[in-house]
């Protein structure tokens, strides 16, 4: 019976998430790229970097960097604090 | 003034409160004060008693998962059902998150 | 609507992703159900910034001035190594569960409930 | 020059002594406790500081990396680039409480995890999640906000694990973080088809292009159920007493706020992101029924619990149902003005300052059920009894905790209920009438638990508590006691501005992109 | 341990894959790449000699409290660099352009490529990198601990 009611859920929800991909601007031709143009037009000039997406992960958008770097170290953190040893 | 709240239609102060809480207090007190003062809690009246057997300290602590036991037993019909949902399985966690999400979905999208 | 295969391809991946969490009982393959569907999305945002005869958006010896757009290759990055982490730290969690039931199977995994 | 840079300092200072503590902790473990906790204290500084500074100015931009710190505008393009933190009202209230909750928390910690190993870990993680919920409340960027919600949750799951030696931690942890990331992973599908319509993630510049089509409604839902997952709403609230539970009890204190900082992005999504396109009835009735759910299974559920700590679980469920409720009937009247002003507003008020109150009775109920846990070390409730006679301390602040959850006169959760009773009676009388049961319900609980761990004969021996901890909960009981004299202050100065942070979402897409 | 083969060609292959994995983390600005690609190269390096030679003979080789060490050093070189620019604001590029280290300004269009250029992104990508060299390095070792901790008992 549960199973049932959880299957209809997902069948609902994929309806949902379908309807979403199928709506979506056509594959190759984005609605809007205004920031994304901002982006590659200037990318060079004020970051003087040839790779815009390293300008965008460590410049313009460096502080989710930090919190990517974050999340790792805290995963490793995480990690080793899971096998240590219980006795010092 | 300082202390009163206004919550949409009344006022609510805790200070006026803590005063009329005293002025109770004290009322209460001096009737208290009046009454004898012969009973004693010392000797056999000071000694639990439980449907007629003498039964050490101990034993008369009232454990948890007695308190309002015919509270939960006249409820059975609503908590077996309850605590049968509660499985602790991982698989159930996540059905029911997808069962909110497609709820949801159905009500925000559908209106 | 036949355009739009690569995004129903990663839709799909999402929901083949939700059924591996909601009916696999072994905790690898939960892990695995995540890992699905943190591939549907990445691979989702991904796409969202392909633009047909571009090239990739560095201008080092680069083909030609028409770019797909940058943003959901930098935001696929990090939400990348974001799922390594989580899986990591849950592929810990199922090693030790491991050591102390002595089973992977999340349906006898429940000390907890009620 | 200091106050150009508050909210990058609040949210980047945590995180430098997080990757400095484990070198720290190599020289001395007194040394790492003191640096911590001054981290922490000198954070509360900060944020205290930055909210005068809102509260004064209104609200507050900040540009990562930009030229200068308010340039939010790239000259000639109307639309931000760059990573915008930006804070206003609702976000400075919720730092308070993530700052405050973590400063005790720490002091707390010092004598509590005295005796176990992984310190050095364990205070790195604290600080991390500290400064993930710092993130998550002050950033204006959608795609951030998802990069600060696994943080919290990577570091919460790490934390809930933290006793290896029982399987059940590990159990408790491997559920939770299936539950967070997957609910995450929403969060983050959603932003993903919000880049894909607008091209923007910046959450100011979202909302004023916001069209409200199709798919702007499967975007909505799923910040709506990941978000309300990681708050604890019923029924995907089974997470919440495991993990409450199996973590240490300081830990279970800042989960309280993480939960609460969560319950900010709802509110945020709801108000800001979807303000002025969605059908604001609709969503504000979503949010009242899991409100309700919450607070009734919640309530009921913990009746019946035996664990200490995970009755205390059950009931965050329950309070968090207040909160819901409260600010969702202030969302379903949202268009409507006469009634926003009526009661819409006040039963906002009600919501938020319960917000505030809940961190912290909850956080003083669970460092009691963590000290009772320390002295004795037993979790079941049947095999306590009589604690009073030798935790004096910890018995008074039981009772100043179980008395302002239940809502009775004169501590700060009676305020906040009242508020919420009285507005949401004129919004509908039965959801108040609810409330009022569910709060009985909640003092029916707890004196269960007074009775039968605190009152009765001395059955179990038991230890002194240590001053630290004893001085964190000192500390939680005087904020009570204060916020329950005087509710006004806390309303006016606080909680109205959060209040009003949330229904002007014009001003918070006026300080990004300017104009009206 | 795994076999003769397996070893010898881990010798020869390990030192390339560190390589690869250096120069991928200091091209970041110019070619696809960067601070986490490098970062996981290296750690995959780590990897193969840990599969490639057992847990037992690799603890001695490779310090897991020295990689923790280096991880916490490559987060603070990060979020220090982040916090020089505070003289302008939290993560402000304050080299790129200023014809000091990595300062050359890049020319605009298609180019070459300059390695002097792009101001604190190399700094940060190298950062970024150790961090995450670190950080994989550790999670393997620490899971493959976790894994033989459990066979023990």
């Amino acid at each position: 019976m549960k199973k049932y009611v959880a299957l209809a859920a997902l069948l609902v929800v994929s309806g949902f998430f379908l309807l979403s991909a199928i709506e979506m601007h056509s594959f190759g031709s984005p609605a809007e790229e205004d920031m994304d143009r901002y982006f590659i037009e200037n990318a060079q000039e004020e970051t003087s970097t040839n790779n815009v997406v390293t300008s965008i992960v460590f410049d313009y958008r460096g502080f989710d960097t930090l919190g990517e770097a974050t999340v790792l170290f805290t995963a490793v953190v995480g990690v080793s604090l899971l096998f240590r040893r219980l006795r010092k | 003034m300082i202390g009163t709240l206004e919550t949409g239609h009344g006022l609510w102060s805790a200070l006026y409160w803590l005063l009329s809480l005293a002025v109770l207090f004290l009322i209460a007190y001096f009737i208290y004060s009046s009454g004898g003062k012969t009973v004693k809690a010392s000797g056999d009246k000071g000694k639990p008693f439980l449907s007629g057997n003498e039964m050490s300290k101990e034993e008369t602590h009232v454990k948890s998962s007695n308190i309002y036991w015919g509270f939960t037993e006249a409820l059975k019909s609503y908590y077996t059902p309850l605590k049968g949902e509660h499985t602790g399985d991982v698989n159930d966690y996540v059905s029911w998150f997808v069962v909110v999400l497609a709820v949801v979905l159905i009500l925000a999208g559908g209106l | 609507m036949i355009g739009n295969l690569p995004f129903v391809a990663c839709v799909v991946l999402i929901i083949l992703g939700l059924y591996t969490l909601i009916f696999k009982r072994n905790l690898i393959k939960i892990v695995i159900g995540l890992n699905l569907v943190q591939c549907g999305v990445n691979l989702f945002l991904i796409t969202l910034g392909y633009k047909s005869d571009s090239v990739a958006p560095i201008y080092t010896m680069a083909g030609k001035e028409e770019m797909v757009l940058p943003t959901p290759q930098a935001l696929t990055l990090t939400s990348i190594v974001i799922g390594l982490a989580t899986t990591a730290l849950i592929l810990s969690f199922a090693i030790l569960i491991y050591k102390h039931y002595k089973t992977a199977d999340a349906s006898k995994i429940r000390r907890l409930r009620g | 020059m200091i106050n150009e840079h508050l909210p990058a300092l609040i949210i980047g200072i945590p995180l430098l002594a997080a990757f400095a503590t484990p070198l720290i902790s190599k020289i001395n473990d007194k040394l790492r406790n003191i640096f911590v906790i001054g981290v922490l204290g000198a954070t509360l500084c900060l944020v205290v500081s930055l909210a005068f500074n809102v509260f004064d100015n209104g609200i507050f931009v900040y540009v990562m990396g930009a030229k200068s710190t308010g340039l939010s505008l790239p000259s000639g393009y109307r639309m931000p680039i760059r990573i915008i933190l930006e804070v206003d009202g609702m976000s400075i209230f919720m730092a308070i409480i993530s700052s405050v909750v973590a400063f005790f928390g720490a002091i707390y910690s010092w004598a509590f995890m005295h005796k176990e190993t992984g310190k050095d870990k364990y205070y790195t993680l604290l600080l991390i999640l500290t400064a993930g919920m710092f993130g998550m409340e002050f950033t204006g960027d959608m795609f951030n906000f998802f990069v600060f919600l696994e943080i919290t949750s990577i570091a919460a799951c790490s934390l809930v694990g933290f006793k290896i030696r029982r399987g059940e931690s590990s159990e408790a942890a491997f559920k939770t973080m299936v539950l967070y990331t997957l609910g995450a992973l929403f969060v983050l599908f959603a932003v993903g088809i919000l880049y894909g319509q607008y091209d923007a993630l910046n959450i100011a510049t979202l909302a004023s292009r916001i069209q409200y089509t199709a798919m702007d409604k499967v975007a909505l839902g799923l910040l709506v159920a990941g978000l309300a997952m990681k708050a604890g709403a019923v029924p995907m609230h089974m997470w919440v007493p495991d993990a409450y539970a199996e973590a240490p009890a300081p830990i279970t204190m800042i989960l309280v706020a993480n939960s609460q900082a969560s319950l900010y992005g709802i509110f945020r999504v709801c108000f800001t992101l979807y303000g002025l396109t969605i059908s604001t009835h609709t969503v504000g009735w979503i949010i009242i029924i899991l409100g309700i759910l919450s607070m009734f299974i919640g309530v009921t559920m913990a009746l019946i619990q035996k664990k200490i700590k995970r009755l205390m679980a059950y009931h965050a469920i329950s309070q968090t149902g207040y909160m819901l409720l409260g600010v969702g009937v202030g969302l379903a009247v949202l268009s409507d003005a006469n009634a926003l002003n009526s009661y819409g507003l006040k039963a906002m008020e009600g919501g938020i300052f319960h917000i505030i109150n809940h961190a912290m009775y909850k956080g003083l109920l669970f460092l009691t059920a963590g000290a009772v846990i320390y002295t004795t070390g037993k979790r079941n409730l049947n095999e306590l009894g009589g604690l009073a006679h030798k935790m004096k301390f910890t018995t008074i602040f039981f009772i100043i905790g179980a008395a302002a959850i239940a809502g009775l006169p004169p501590f700060n959760g009676f305020a906040s209920k009242l508020i919420i009773y009285e507005s949401v009676y004129k919004f509908n009388p039965m959801l108040s009438i609810i409330a009022m049961l569910v709060s009985i319900l909640t003092l029916a609980s707890f004196v269960k638990v007074f009775q039968s761990a605190f009152l009765g004969p001395e059955i179990i021996k038991i230890k002194k508590e240590p001053k630290t901890m004893i001085f964190a909960m000192l500390c939680l009981s005087v904020i009570i006691i204060a916020f329950g004299l005087f509710p006004d202050i806390v309303v006016d100065k606080i909680v109205a501005p959060a209040a009003n942070a949330l229904v002007n979402s014009m001003q918070y897409i006026a300080a990004i992109l300017g104009g009206a | 341990m795994m076999s003769k083969i397996v070893r010898t060609i881990t010798n020869i292959l390990y030192s390339s894959i560190l390589i690869f994995g250096f120069y991928i983390i200091m091209h970041g600005h110019l070619t696809p790449g960067g601070g986490f690609q490098g970062g996981a190269v290296v750690a995959s390096g780590i990897a193969l000699v840990l599969i490639a030679y057992g847990y037992d003979t690799i603890k001695d080789w490779i310090k897991k409290s020295n990689l923790s060490i280096l991880e916490s050093i490559g987060g603070l070189a990060f979020i220090g660099v982040a916090f020089l620019g505070i003289g302008t604001t939290f993560f402000y590029n304050f080299l790129a352009n200023s014809g000091t280290l990595f300062g050359n300004p890049t020319v605009i269009g298609i180019n070459p490529g300059d390695l002097n250029t792009a101001g604190v992104l190399p700094l940060m990508s190298w950062a970024v990198g150790l961090k995450v060299l670190a950080g994989l390095g550790s999670i393997v070792l620490l899971m493959a601990y976790g894994i033989k901790k459990g066979d023990e008992k």
